[in-house]
């Protein structure tokens, strides 16, 4: 079929069928402004379900205004994005959004990030003029997301990443008219529900419905606590995306300067999650291998595939979708929880420092995270192994309160020694770079023979769901990585149904991996910029002249020193851990006759 | 149990069962057909008006006249009871005395379907029903 | 003899069922079984006068009957011959008694086609359907024409969709017919939503087999072998008779796998709505029948091209199915021949409100509102002034005195600032007001209101403030300038078909009774009396004789006095309930 | 987390799994499973969403979404006599607010609530169709048409026994 001819703002331009006027227009660079639209391009996720009204353009020959976001172009069209009917009309539907909003800008977790607020600024509003009854609702609080429904502006997009995207299942929209609101069922707080905490509807809310907790001021209440020592731990897939926040370029590494910004923030220690990945590879590869060749040898009782573990919302989905299914996973810890074991116990007795008075942080790309220092199992007599997970975001924003200017720093080292890390640590960022850190090991312990090339380009992209072979000299390993909780589930199910030819399988719960993650900078649903992170991390790890993770001379160490052997005593009980099976809210069947 | 196999099933079974609805089709056009109306007062009644009644609705139907057959009060002709209202299209009601089975199959056969009048005719006093009974039927 | 009675919801609601039973057993008991049947039949349209009975041939028409007349009726009438006269039609007007339905102001100007069996047929009985020609038309289409040419039969006949858009109905169905699929449906809309409508229901209870007909020939037509109808749940008559009379044709063969022996398979399920109104725009109701939350989804893609599971399908309500069949009986050329230029044949309208002669009507295209007012509903009730007709129900506006002599289509309905929407026609007189019309229907869609686009949502629960405001007395003539705009921009920017005529019954109340709006927002007055914050009732000194009913009646006992002296209402308890002005027979209430 | 309350009986919960199951535990088939399902408790509290969600394999949150949305299903057991009142336009139009209005303050609860005993329940309703007998009102299955404010109070003695 031939192209057609657009006339956009009396700019002409051509553009395949299909193609929205919305597109169309981006083309000829005419920017209509849109809120609930969005485009996921490369993860396959369009939202667009023509609800918000804002987007709305004059098409000649149309009885009424159509959603560009949503209406198809056709040959011969002549579009007017800015008439005064259109000016009028997308402005008098903005104003009523608004009038059933807070007023609370100023103070408000999202000011200046907030995707209304921006286009109100692009509107040129200055009064309300249709004001009436605001819709309330109680706001909840759950150990990592908020949810003020009073912000909401019904786009719908965190029900879509909610369910469609990740298949959780928490969100839905409610009640109906004015009344209507996205909301957990019977309208219980989150932390009642099987929410995973992967932070998806935070990364996509255009308000401040969903935000994530906020623990910036704990944290710097802890630094300016002289008893407390203050040890914090960046996760890889930070550096990848902090830039941005300060006007850096996609895939701008800022390693160095975040390192040196911690400092500046007084920080008494600055080392690197990726430490606790190599560790995490040290445990878990060991795991594949063991049961592996359990398996191979003929032992029943042996489970395969074995499951990554290192990503808490994907815990908690296994948790609560899958509780049938808790002896798949890896009981490895997650490298967050892996490093504040270590440092409140090998490192605290090396500083000679009790753990209650050492304060272990996080930086993480990840909303979960802060759910998961929560868990109980993860604290000693009720002190955690990591008491506060911040995200890139807060970090941002903690750097900038104070007065430090980021893009001026000079790039700093990480301390020693739970600073130091392999390349293979650093992928841990990526959608499927845990299986391929896995991998450069496993395959030198199992084979017995060095790894010349670590680079295992079949396991990198960015597809939901990807599957490869690695040979590990004759013997076919098959692995499969999904990213993304929705993409879980379908390998899942297959587990479940015993059709799993994988032996191994990665799985993080955000499309892209920790890239993705509900505590990065907002992509604002442009998946170039994940694309660019990815490569970050990829460029990274290749810098490194470490690239696998056995070979960290300080996780030799370690072992040799204080752990002994992977999957020995010691590690089993510092470095694992088990998973509860959560089921739904209400249990019906297990007990009904105890309940009657 | 009935099942329509094709379309000429559904014809006959349509031929079959258009009598049961007739009545109502015909009823929304009386003056178009030929109306015939039976005197079933109690006096009536016992002097057999019913069974003419019943021989004016079945045979009609047999003989395949168009026909409406309805019943009525009392017309007064107590004397000449069972009486008979006979009104062909477009003419004027004709009213007969003492009608019993023989008399109605004549009136069918020779008034109906010949347009002849027959004996027996109440001439006295003329009077539609519709006059003598306000509101009329 | 026929005695057919009314078993429609209206009259059921009024105990016909007990009626019904009553005939039967007297027919039975005084051994008249032979000459008598008693059927009961769909919805005869006059509900105002319901229980109503009809004697066949006789065409005696009983309005108001109880059960208790059973006895007087079969006595008298049917053994005696003498018309029960207390129970006979009154003209409202010249008081004269009719006997005749035929020669009823109601009946007279009417042409029942959607509505042919209802109220002649017994809708349980697929045998009476057969013996009124039913599913001769799906024997004719199924044996002597292709899909192509019977659906040139429906372009050609110039139907157009009964359900409120008037969209050309063989249109549609070529376009489902083109698109090509392994799997198409058919769907039967019966989710009348609009709150004075009742066609679709009463055309599923008095004549379930026209629909079923007209969905199995418009299968053949798109080439589906499913139906759906999507029915209120609010309807329990109308579900089982449908359920009745679907069993019925599956038994006969005219459902169910190579019908008539053609080879052609068709089936039919129904499927329940559960309250929402906007299920009943196409988009949401496919929604709906999925399972899901019954949000409107943007077209295009239209249900032709995806729909149900997201397979072509093409949705029809009731009445516009109720259409086919006869088509093809008496030829596209005669349905054509009824109606004005572009819409073609009737219009079923439930004639409600201030009128004398509540009910289901059904009209040729083209008639007056004046006729269908004044003749067919009889006048306004109690002798009062018309004010207004409301058409197209949450979606249409207010028509007026100088709209009377427009002919009822489509076009002109849409070109006077209404619609025809599913044909609820509501009458109101000198008492009611403008602003609360425009507020009643306002609060009918902010509560149906699916919440999934902006202007619909926050829009139409603004423009509901305002009218409160305005009706309360409180309201600025900026409040105007904005009801009118934000009611242009709800139209220009919602979503669906619900939201984009939403704001009607405000800008056509606007539009020809402006003045009342201003008494509202100037004198802080409501001309018509009816806008509780803006009345008081008083006692008049004067006309007062102490006769103590107002106070007697008064929920609140707001109103004091003694037996024979002047009464008293205290302003500060009165809910304005209006009893005390109803009760009075003196004239002594004023209402200011 | 686990320990939540359980109001279902063993054999409600295999009743309810035997309506699912006449569907085919088929998503599509959620809005008749339940009107079955509040056909057999009167409503649907969540214990009975859950129960639907889990044999039909969706969310929650989903069915609640559903459940919310369609002014048909109630979460909340109505009166044992439920009185509608219709607030279609031709019973508005015949005064039927102010009939609501008196229904309101003789039974003293509001709009979609029910009294303290368990008695009545009321609430709006879009047109019952009968509206030649407008305004009308529904408690249970009876209907009454043409009735007047005034006239409430005589409806109610009807149930005083009751």
């Amino acid at each position: 079929m031939g192209k057609l001819k657009v006339k956009i703002d009396n700019k002409l331009v051509e553009v395949e069928q299909g193609t929205t006027i919305l597109e169309a227009a981006r083309k000829v660079d005419v920017d209509i402004p849109t809120l609930c639209y969005m485009n996921l391009g490369d993860m396959d996720i369009e939202h667009k379900p023509g609800g918000c009204r804002i987007c709305v353009v004059e098409v000649e020959g149309r009885r009424n205004l159509a959603p560009s976001c949503a209406t198809d172009c056709y040959d011969g069209m002549n579009v007017k994005t800015h008439s005064i009917r259109v000016m009028n009309a997308r402005r008098t539907v903005l104003e009523l959004m608004i009038s059933d909003h807070p007023f609370e800008c100023l103070t408000c977790a999202k000011s200046g990030n907030c995707d209304l607020q921006s286009t109100a600024i692009k509107l040129g509003i200055r009064e309300i003029n249709y004001p009436g009854e605001k819709s309330t609702y109680k706001p909840d609080f759950s150990p990592a997301i908020i949810r003020e429904m009073d912000k909401c502006i019904m786009c719908r997009r965190c029900e879509k990443m909610c369910n469609e995207v990740q298949t959780v299942g928490v969100l839905s929209g409610i009640n109906r008219g004015f009344e209507a609101v996205v909301a957990p069922a019977f309208e219980r707080d989150l932390d009642h529900s099987e929410c995973t905490y992967c932070g998806q509807c935070v990364a996509v809310c255009p308000t401040a419905a969903l935000t994530e907790v906020d623990h910036t001021n704990q944290v710097l209440r802890a630094l300016a606590d002289p008893s407390k020592t203050v040890v914090v731990q960046t996760a890889p897939a930070v550096r990848a995306a902090l830039g941005e926040e300060f006007g850096m370029e996609p895939g701008t590494l800022v390693t160095g300067k975040m390192v040196a910004a911690l400092r500046q923030l007084e920080f008494d220690y600055v080392f690197d999650t990726d430490f606790a990945a190599d560790l995490t590879i040290m445990e878990e590869g060991a795991e594949i291998l063991s049961r592996l060749s359990r398996h191979l040898s003929g032992d029943t009782s042996v489970k395969l595939p074995i499951l990554t573990s290192c990503c808490p919302g994907w815990v908690s989905f296994f948790e609560h979708h899958f509780p049938d299914l808790l002896d798949v996973p890896s009981t490895a810890r997650s490298p967050q929880q892996m490093f504040g074991s270590i440092a409140k116990t090998y490192f605290a007795e090396k500083i000679k420092t009790d753990r209650k008075d050492m304060v272990v942080v996080s930086i993480m790309p990840c909303v979960a995270k802060k759910y998961e220092c929560t868990r109980e199992e993860f604290s000693v007599d009720g002190n955690p192994d990591v008491d506060y997970s911040i995200s890139t975001r807060e970090l941002a924003n903690l750097i900038k309160r104070a007065n430090i200017d980021f893009n001026k720093l000079p790039d700093e080292e990480f301390d020693a020694p739970m600073g130091e890390s392999t390349g293979a640590g650093v992928i841990f960022g990526a959608t499927g770079g845990v299986i391929e850190a896995a991998v450069r090991s496993a395959y030198e312990l199992y084979t017995k023979e060095t790894l010349e090339k670590v680079d295992f380009e079949q396991l990198r992209g960015m597809e939901g769901i990807r599957e490869a072979t690695v040979d590990f000299n004759g013997f076919p390993l098959k692995i499969g990585i999904a990213n993304g909780l929705g993409n879980a589930r379908k390998l899942l199910d297959e587990v479940r149904s015993g059709k799993s030819e994988f032996h191994a399988i990665e799985i993080m719960a955000c499309p892209g991996g920790c890239i993705g993650g509900g505590g990065q900078p907002l992509h604002h649903g442009n998946s170039a910029i994940l694309k660019e992170r990815q490569k970050a991390i990829y460029r990274e790890d290749a810098n490194k002249p470490l690239r696998k993770s056995h070979e960290n001379p300080s996780i030799i160490k370690l072992y040799e020193e204080y752990l002994g052997e992977p999957l020995g005593e010691k590690a089993h009980h510092l470095l694992h851990t088990k998973y509860f099976r959560r089921g739904r809210t209400i249990c019906i069947e297990p007990d009904v006759k105890e309940a009657e | 149990m009935k099942k329509v196999k094709s379309l000429d099933d559904l014809k006959r079974m349509k031929e079959g069962l258009q009598a049961n609805i007739a009545l109502r089709e015909k009823s929304e056009h009386p003056e178009a057909m030929t109306q015939i109306k039976v005197a079933m007062a109690t006096c009536g009644i016992a002097s057999g008006a019913k069974e003419v009644m019943d021989f004016f609705i079945t045979n009609l139907a047999k003989r395949n006249i168009d026909a409406i057959v309805t019943q009525t009060g009392c017309m007064g002709y107590c004397y000449a009871e069972p009486t008979v209202e006979v009104r062909l299209p477009g003419q004027d009601p004709v009213v007969y005395g003492d009608v019993d089975v023989k008399k109605a199959d004549e009136i069918i056969e020779k008034h109906i379907k010949e347009g002849e009048l027959v004996d027996g005719i109440i001439p006295v006093n003329y009077e539609t029903i519709d006059k003598k009974y306000s509101g009329g039927i | 003899m026929h005695i057919l009675v009314c078993g429609g919801t209206g009259c059921h609601a009024s105990s016909s069922n007990l009626l019904l039973e009553n005939l039967r057993e007297q027919v039975a008991g005084k051994d008249l079984a032979g000459e008598v049947q008693v059927i009961a039949t769909g919805c005869f349209g006059f509900c105002e006068k319901g229980p109503i009975i009809k004697i066949i041939p006789d065409n005696t028409f009983y309005t108001q009957v109880q059960p208790a007349d059973a006895t007087e009726i079969i006595e008298e009438h049917v053994i005696k011959g003498r018309q029960v006269g207390r129970l006979l039609y009154k003209d409202p007007v010249n008081k004269e008694v009719i006997s005749d339905s035929r020669k009823m102001g109601f009946y007279k100007k009417q042409i029942r086609v959607a509505l042919r069996n209802c109220g002649f047929i017994d809708p349980e009985n697929i045998d009476e359907y057969i013996a009124a020609d039913g599913y001769s038309a799906l024997g004719k289409v199924l044996t002597s024409m292709t899909p192509e040419q019977a659906t040139k039969e429906i372009i050609d006949s110039g139907l157009r969709g009964r359900g409120g858009g008037g969209f050309s109905t063989g249109i549609k169905w070529d376009i489902a017919r083109k698109v090509q699929a392994d799997q198409k449906y058919v769907v039967c809309n019966a989710d009348e939503g609009d709150p004075g409508a009742f066609m679709d229901r009463s055309i599923l209870e008095g004549d379930p087999h026209s629909v079923i007909e007209a969905m199995i020939i418009n299968g053949y037509c798109i080439g589906a072998d499913w139906g759906l109808v999507y029915i209120r749940a609010e309807y329990p008559l109308a579900i089982e008779r449908l359920k009745t009379a679907l069993g019925q044709a599956r038994e006969y063969g005219l459902l169910g796998e190579d019908i008539l022996g053609t080879g052609f398979n068709f089936d039919i399920e129904i499927r329940y709505g559960a309250g929402a109104f906007v299920c009943g725009e196409e988009t949401a109701l496919i929604q709906s029948m999925e399972g899901h939350r019954g949000e409107p989804t943007f077209k295009p893609p239209f249900p032709a091209q995806s729909g149900y599971l997201g397979k072509p399908t093409n949705v029809n309500n009731v009445e516009t199915f109720a259409n086919i069949p006869v088509i093809f009986n008496k030829g596209a050329e005669w349905f054509a021949s009824i109606g004005t230029e572009k819409s073609k044949g009737t219009k079923v309208f439930a004639l409600a409100g201030k009128i004398n002669n509540v009910g289901l009507i059904e009209v040729p295209m083209g008639t007056t509102l004046r006729e269908v007012i004044f003749e067919i509903g009889g006048g306004i009730k109690d002798g009062k002034k018309f004010k207004a007709v409301q058409t197209g129900g949450p979606s249409g506006g207010c028509l007026t005195e100088k709209h009377l002599d427009t002919p009822i289509d489509f076009d002109n309905l849409l070109a006077s600032g209404s619609m025809m929407g599913s044909g609820g026609m509501i009458v109101m007189d000198e008492d009611d007001c403008m602003v609360s019309v425009a507020r009643f229907y306002l609060d009918f869609t902010v509560e149906e209101s699916c919440g999934k686009c902006t202007p619909c949502r926050v829009g139409n629960k603004r423009l509901y403030e305002l009218l409160d405001v305005i009706s309360k007395g409180n309201g600025t003539h900026k409040d105007l300038d904005k009801l009118r705009n934000l009611g242009e921009v709800i139209k220009d920017t919602s979503l669906c078909g619900l939201g984009q005529t939403s704001p009607n019954p405000v800008l056509s109340t606007m539009d020809n009774f402006w003045d009342e709006y201003l008494a509202h927002v100037e004198d802080h007055r409501c001309p018509a009396g009816q806008c509780k914050d803006l009345i008081r009732y008083e006692v008049v000194a004067e006309n007062c004789v102490g006769c103590t009913a107002c106070a007697r009646n008064c929920p609140v006992n707001c109103i004091s006095g003694e037996r024979k002296e002047v009464h008293f209402i205290d302003q500060s308890i009165c809910i304005k309930c209006g009893v005390c002005f109803m009760k009075c027979k003196f004239n002594a209430i004023s209402v200011s | 987390m686990s320990a939540i309350k359980i109001r279902l009986k063993e054999n409600d919960l295999q009743q309810l799994k035997d309506v699912c199951k006449s569907f085919n535990n088929e998503e599509g088939e959620l809005i008749n499973v339940l009107h079955k399902a509040q056909g057999i408790f009167g409503y649907l509290p969540a214990e009975v969403q859950e129960v639907v969600a889990r044999q039909l394999k969706i969310s929650v949150a989903k069915v609640y979404g559903v459940v919310t949305f369609y002014s048909f299903f109630t979460m909340v057991p109505r009166g044992r006599y439920p009185i509608s009142v219709c607030t279609g336009t031709a019973c508005y139009v015949r005064g039927a607010e102010k009939v609501l209005d008196e229904f309101k303050r003789l039974i003293k609860v509001p709009v979609g609530e029910t009294t303290p005993d368990g008695k009545f329940s009321i609430a709006g309703l879009r047109c019952v169709g009968a509206c030649g007998l407008a305004p009308v009102v529904l408690i249970g299955d009876k209907t009454y048409g043409r009735v007047a404010p005034d006239g409430v109070r005589k409806i109610l003695k009807e149930y005083d026994d009751k």
